[in-house]
């Protein structure tokens, strides 16, 4: 390959490949964490969700990506035609340029920026302008509405969300994606365990950035109809929907890498071999774990109402096994490649616990009012957070000039967060409850 | 030396009543009735318990030294000033408990008679509203009268005498919802206002004359001032301090609150009105005898007014209808008994009678208070009649009492009762023989009483008829330990002639005596003892006659009593009437006073409103137009003239200064483009 | 290599833009944007010279031009919103007295 | 390398100064900020192109992502479509063009004048492969005490941003 390539250009060709990559699948994935969606929702309300279009509706986000492309493209009469067609691309584009700096396995990665994390942090804060720029361009209140909520609520979450990620880069010392991941192997434990409030305040916040439930006000259906994505239809809307799936994935993939060790395989630094091989016994647990969802799904097979469906069921077991093939025959090639594949594996799963996590919050808690998502933010998170960082400080300080261990001399800083909490907390409810019952 | 503990802690006595009052009047509301009941009850029965304690270490102490106070803390701090002598003397109070024979007999007396009616009225109010209230009420006055006689000195005898006062208003309008009860409680309240007014002028003579109000340094007092029998000053101090007794004590002129004051609960009637509060003013009396002693005329004064109220008082009660009304005037007349003992000198018969009248009388009251339960609140006794056999304990103790009243030998009242007579005998025929024939009165009036309630025929309403029945335990209890001690009562004291002792009347002659111990009366001599046992069948005969009228008027002949009122139809409307003694106060004092308030009320709307206020106001805005010229047109002027001026000087400046920041910015860029051209032609020169 | 004179020319067309901007837009918001360029075409002067003496300093005074920026940006906003809730006008010309 | 770098830079100027003047000269206020946030991603990779990384995410975080978030967001909330119908220039606005001009004149004459005179370090991509310490010793060193100044100018400027923004009684 090398000499089909000029030299000059070698550099730029992997990255390339990988952001073509990045860009296909995405679509897909996103159309995949909505079926997923759907049917944890349907578990959670003890429905089945959808089960029509392939075995268990796996076809379904196929169907309705098909349903969309091929729907009638609305353009509102007053609406400013130019923001109206620029709004969904800003979003959609800044969500997609956020992957090039993230890191999804020691392998996989666009470019490895010394800046990466505030890279990333910078994109995706653009793309609230697909939003502000398409609620205004739509000329309709709803959108507006929407749209103001939209920036004023990722304005304020993102300073907490920011706030809960400089703790760790005390930790880490580094903005590179691979320096933070290597520092929690070197430092023995994830970064969510040694400051569980960072993590926390960053979950909070990232749920409240990508507009998600039950801070979804921007979009919240009883009051702004569809907020900024009112007047949208067809293949704008679903830009804007792949924008915000596409930023889910980003913020699970921030959390991922900051707080639950990126792509390091739990018990990193556990290195017990299997006998008379150079195989470690963890290694093997990816294999067997896709070699089940394969025999499963097979088994489940037989038992599809219609034949295509029986099909389709054979394919999935067929494409899982091809995974556990992969996974496997990964164990006996040279560790570079070994650790990249199986990085990747593991980089995947904890983001997809990560939006597991999304999921649940969404179906688990009712959406708030403004104003208390406002005095969440900025009363409770900030403060909070704020009072992370400077007891990390203390922690690192702890670290250096005594030698305390790693995890010992965060103890003092998360205990002293938890009484803030619990501070705040408690400072806050009779406000609250004063606001409520003036407002209400 | 050990000092008894009762005595030492004589103020607990007090103290007792006034917290269950203040827990009854802040938290009493949220309080179950049986909590309320044990709670209130039981305070008076501790109070109870230390007044026997102190009573009996005050009487192991030697006969002479039966004396004994407690301070408390100092209340009024020495205060110099001059007497009216020219003295300079301190005024000293301090709540100072002071326990000797008199009031050892009063505390007995206020908590003992106290507890049995809150026991009784425990059953009497049980279904009655505001519970925790009367109860509150009740405490506060047992406080209020435990302060009055244990009170060493006048400041703090008046804070229980006005304390006891203000409980009388609050219990007589306990059904404040009641037109008639608030307006009796305002008027017990005003009428001993001025009771009140002159008790307060007697006390401030008292000071300014004698130089102290301690009631222990007035005898010292007058021994070091050397009065003389018959001094002006003491028998004014006396008369003032009288008309202080009169109104709490109702006599004549001061007494027509107090039948009025029935409007009250029954056991409030029985309490305050019969028992304790009412003879507040002879315990006074009795108290400051050694000024009496000194003042003759003032003591006959008080035994005149005495005579007449009871007399007075009788003869209203005989045509009385009412059976609270009737056992009111009673008190009423009663009382002018005591006084009219004081008045002759025989204090301790006086206080004597006062306990034995606080058994029997409220023996009446609890009783009568029963009959009223029995029949659903029913007091006119010619709705009554043939009750013996429905309430039997009821009638018993009813008639016990009232055999008591009537003086029958051997009950309390002809024992105390004879002693005044006898006593009266001795200084003045006309005062025996007023009172004596106030006994035969009585006599009739109380069986009149009895028969028209219990015997003859049933004149019950039907409806009432089916609900009579026996009252509670609660009720019963009282009335029969009271009747035991109308009968007995008067065995403390058993004369002497047959073959008693006066224990009780010894007992209490230190505190009469100690004020000049060379003035005391000699004990009646054998001569005398022949006259007292005619004295005393005499009017047990008249009572005898008093109680055959009544049976032969009320039981026999039950037409008569209409006829011979319709025969002095006059006189029998004039007494029914109450001698129009109450129009005749609206008349002379009510309605003048209401005159004054409507004078003064016009001197106020158009002189004080009118001229003064209004015409201020008038001036005012004179004053103001005034200044309001000078302000716009002089003060004014010249500010604007200034800025007028000012206005005109700047006309080039504004020019430049539009206001706008786009041409400020502008001149900004012109000051650049300036200083570069400037920079630029040094730099050239420069070079060059 | 690029020299340095170009970056000045850019930097000076912002400049310029700015000042032109400034000085003649009626729209307050726009004013205040317009300061946005100018401070922008300051920060690239900076950013440039940082680069040719190959220290950081020209950087960190870039990064208190860009607090400043935001401070005003916020104080500035806060007082047009302001006026704008009392005069229901953001013009620059209609600002024209200094108290109401 | 080198053409790499030359085109981007022109790329980015141009970029800059279409947006700024489109910016200055747009009826539509949104239009106007929309302009401004290109001119303003154009100055960051112009940044970039001077090695200086920490300032392009700073001027990207900062500028676009927050202070342009602000703007657009006064900007929605004062939006008036009178002010669209408005005059938009000044009555001043010819003066005040001919002497920013002129000023423009001034600093180009200088500029000119010393052209050539400054030259870029060859290839100094080696001197700050990380940007960001280097920032961040300076800003806490040298620079400390006019850093805690910036953050009491930022904490003043946001009470006052709250004070102004606060809707009074009446």
């Amino acid at each position: 390959m090398g000499h089909l390539i000029p030299p000059s250009i070698m550099p730029f060709v992997l990255p390339v490949l990988y952001a073509v990559v990045i860009v296909a699948v995405l679509p897909l994935l996103a159309g995949y964490i909505v079926l997923m969606e759907r049917k944890v929702m349907a578990d959670m309300q003890a429905r089945l969700g959808p089960m029509r279009v392939g075995p268990h509706g796996l076809l379904q986000p196929i169907a309705d990506a098909v349903k969309l492309l091929l729907k009638e493209d609305i353009i509102p009469d007053k609406a400013d035609r130019l923001m109206f067609w620029f709004a969904p691309l800003v979003s959609v584009t800044m969500a997609l340029l956020a992957y090039s700096a993230l890191a999804i396995g020691p392998a996989f990665q666009i470019a490895d920026l010394n800046i990466g994390l505030l890279f990333i942090l910078a994109i995706s804060s653009l793309g609230i302008y697909g939003i502000v720029l398409g609620g205004w361009a739509s000329n309709s209140h709803y959108s507006l509405l929407g749209a103001l909520r939209s920036a004023a609520q990722l304005v304020s979450y993102e300073t907490a969300a920011g706030l809960g990620l400089i703790s760790v880069l005390l930790l880490a010392g580094s903005l590179s994606m691979k320096d933070i991941v290597q520092a929690q192997l070197d430092q023995g434990v994830w970064f969510g365990f040694s400051v569980p409030f960072g993590f926390f305040i960053y979950l909070v916040g990232s749920i409240a950035e990508t507009n998600r439930a039950p801070f979804d006000l921007p979009e919240a259906e009883s009051e702004l109809v569809a907020g900024y994505m009112t007047e949208y239809s067809g293949f704008r809307w679903s830009l804007y929907f792949l924008a915000e799936y596409a930023n889910m994935i980003i913020v699970a993939g921030i959390a991922t890498t900051l707080f639950l060790g990126g792509w390091l395989r739990p018990g990193a630094r556990y290195h017990e071999h299997i006998p008379g091989t150079g195989i470690e016994w963890l290694d093997a647990l990816p294999a067997l774990l896709t070699l089940g969802v394969a025999l499963y799904s097979l088994k489940l097979a037989p038992t599809q109402p219609v034949k295509i469906q029986k099909i389709v069921m054979v394919l999935v077991a067929v494409l899982c096994l091809g995974v556990a093939c992969v996974l496997a025959g990964a164990l006996f090639a040279p560790p570079a490649v070994m650790q990249g594949i199986h990085g990747a594996f593991w980089f995947m799963a904890k983001v997809f616990a990560y939006i597991y996590a999304f999921l649940w919050i969404r179906f688990t808690f009712p959406r708030y009012r403004f104003d208390q998502l406002m005095r969440l933010g900025w009363r409770f998170l900030i403060p909070l957070a704020l009072v992370n960082v400077i007891g990390v400080g203390v922690a690192i300080v702890l670290r250096q000039q005594f030698a305390w261990g790693p995890i010992v001399s965060l103890i003092p800083t998360t205990l002293a967060t938890l009484g803030v909490a619990m501070l705040l907390a408690k400072d806050d409810a009779p406000v609250a409850e004063a606001q409520t019952a003036a407002g209400e | 030396m050990n000092t008894p503990y009762f005595l030492e802690h004589i103020w607990l006595i007090p103290l007792f009543p006034l917290l269950t009052a203040a827990v009854m009047l802040f938290y009493g509301r949220k309080l179950a009735n049986n909590i309320v009941s044990y709670l209130c009850a039981g305070s008076v029965f501790v109070s109870f318990i230390f007044s026997v304690g102190a009573f009996f270490q005050l009487v192991a102490m030697p006969q002479g030294e039966r004396f004994f106070t407690k301070l408390l803390f100092e209340w009024v701090p020495a205060v110099p000033y001059h007497m009216f002598d020219g003295r300079l003397a301190q005024f000293v109070a301090g709540w100072e408990f002071q326990i000797d024979p008199l009031s050892a007999v009063m505390i007995l007396v206020v908590t003992g008679v106290g507890f049995l009616i809150h026991v009784y009225s425990t059953g009497y109010m049980a279904l009655e509203g505001g519970y925790y209230r009367f109860f509150g009420y009740l405490n506060l006055f047992m406080f209020a009268m435990l302060i009055l006689v244990l009170a060493n000195n006048f400041l703090m005898m008046f804070v229980g005498w006005e304390g006891v006062g203000t409980c009388s208003y609050l219990l007589i309008g306990f059904y404040f919802h009641r037109k008639s009860a608030s307006d009796a409680g305002k008027k017990a309240f005003i009428v001993n206002r001025v009771g009140d007014a002159g008790f307060l002028l007697g006390i401030f003579l008292c000071s300014a004359v004698l130089g102290t109000v301690r009631f222990s340094d007035i005898g010292p007092a007058l021994h070091a001032g050397n009065f003389q029998k018959g001094d002006p000053w003491l028998t004014a101090i006396a008369l003032l301090l009288f008309v202080g007794a009169a109104g709490k004590s109702a006599q004549i002129p001061l007494y027509v609150w107090l039948p009025d004051a029935m409007e009250g609960p029954t056991p409030v009637s029985a309490l305050i009105h019969a028992a304790t509060m009412v003879t507040a003013g002879v315990y006074m009396v009795t108290r400051t005898n050694a000024i009496y002693q000194l003042a003759p005329k003032a003591m006959y004064v008080v035994a005149l007014v005495g005579a007449i109220t009871a007399l007075f008082a009788a003869t209203i009660g005989v045509v009385q209808n009412d059976i609270k009304k009737v056992l009111a005037y009673s008190t009423v007349s009663q009382l002018g008994y005591m006084f009219l003992a004081c008045g002759v000198g025989a204090f301790t018969a006086g206080i004597f009678h006062l306990m034995t009248h606080a058994f029997f009388k409220g023996l009446l009251f609890l009783a009568a208070g029963s009959v009223i339960h029995a029949l659903s609140g029913e007091q006119d006794m010619r709705k009554m009649g043939a009750l013996s056999k429905r309430i039997p304990v009821t009638y018993w103790t009813m008639l016990i009492a009232t055999l008591a009243i009537a003086g029958i030998f051997p009950f309390a009242g002809f024992v105390s009762k004879d002693l005044i007579l006898g006593k009266a005998y001795e200084q003045d025929v006309l005062l025996w023989a007023i009172g004596y024939f106030t006994a035969g009165m009585t006599a009739f009036y109380m069986f009149r009483l009895v028969f028209m309630t219990f015997h003859g025929t049933s004149r019950v309403d039907h409806e009432v008829e089916h609900h009579i029945h026996e009252s509670p335990k609660a009720m019963l209890v009282p009335l029969v330990i009271l009747a035991g001690l109308s009968i007995v009562g008067g065995l403390v004291s058993w004369p002497e002639i047959l073959g008693g002792n006066s224990h009780f009347v010894h007992f209490l002659e230190p505190v009469v005596g100690m004020a000049h111990q060379s003035r005391i009366e000699p004990l009646k001599g054998p001569s005398s003892r022949i006259g007292e046992i005619n004295l005393m069948l005499m009017s047990e005969g008249l009572v005898v006659l008093g109680i055959l009228f009544a049976w032969y008027l009320y039981i026999k002949r039950t037409e008569l009593p209409a006829k011979i009122a319709k025969g002095l139809n006059g006189f029998y409307e004039l007494v029914y009437h109450k001698y129009y003694v109450d129009e005749l106060y609206d008349a002379l004092f009510v309605n003048r006073a209401k005159d004054l308030g409507l004078a003064l009320g016009w001197f106020d709307t158009n002189v004080i409103n009118g001229v003064g206020v209004d015409g201020a106001g008038w001036l005012t805005r004179f004053v103001s137009r005034a200044s309001m010229w000078w302000d716009t047109w002089i003060v004014d002027g010249s500010v604007k003239l200034g800025a007028r001026i000012v206005w005109v000087l700047s006309l080039p400046v504004r020019l430049i200064q539009d206001g706008l920041v786009q041409s400020y910015m502008l001149f900004i860029v012109i000051g650049l483009i300036g200083f570069l051209g400037y920079y630029f032609y040094l730099a050239h020169h420069a070079v060059h | 290599m690029i020299p340095v004179d170009d970056y000045l020319f850019l930097s000076l067309a912002l400049f310029t833009i700015g000042v032109i901007g400034v000085l003649t837009r009626r729209n307050v918001i726009i004013m205040l944007m317009s300061i946005e360029l100018i401070l922008n075409a300051v920060n690239i002067n900076l950013m440039v010279f940082s680069r040719m003496w190959g220290t950081v300093d020209g950087q960190v005074f870039a990064i208190f031009i860009i607090t400043d920026a935001a401070a005003e940006a916020a104080v500035g906003l806060g007082i047009i919103l302001a006026f704008f809730h009392n005069r229901e006008t953001v013009l620059a010309d209609e600002m024209d007295i200094m108290k109401w | 390398m080198q053409t790499l770098n030359q085109a981007l830079f022109i790329f980015f100027a141009v970029l800059a100064v279409a947006s700024a003047i489109l910016m200055v000269t747009r009826r539509n206020i949104v239009h106007g900020a929309v302009f401004l946030i290109t001119t303003l991603l154009s100055t960051a990779g112009i940044f970039l192109l001077l090695q200086a990384e920490f300032l392009f995410i700073v001027q990207v975080i900062l500028y676009v992502g927050g202070i342009m978030v602000l703007f657009v967001f006064v900007i929605m909330l004062v939006n008036l479509d009178v002010s669209m119908r408005q005059v938009q220039f000044n009555r001043q606005w010819f003066v005040a063009g001919a002497l920013a001009l002129v000023l423009a004149g001034q600093f180009l004459f200088a500029i000119w004048v010393g052209r050539g005179a400054l030259r870029l370090p060859a290839m100094a991509s080696e001197i700050s492969p990380k940007n960001t310490e280097a920032v961040a010793d300076a800003l806490f060193s040298h620079y400390m005490l006019p850093f805690e100044i910036a953050s009491i100018l930022l904490l003043v400027a946001m009470i006052g941003a709250v004070v102004m923004a606060k809707r009074r009684a009446g």
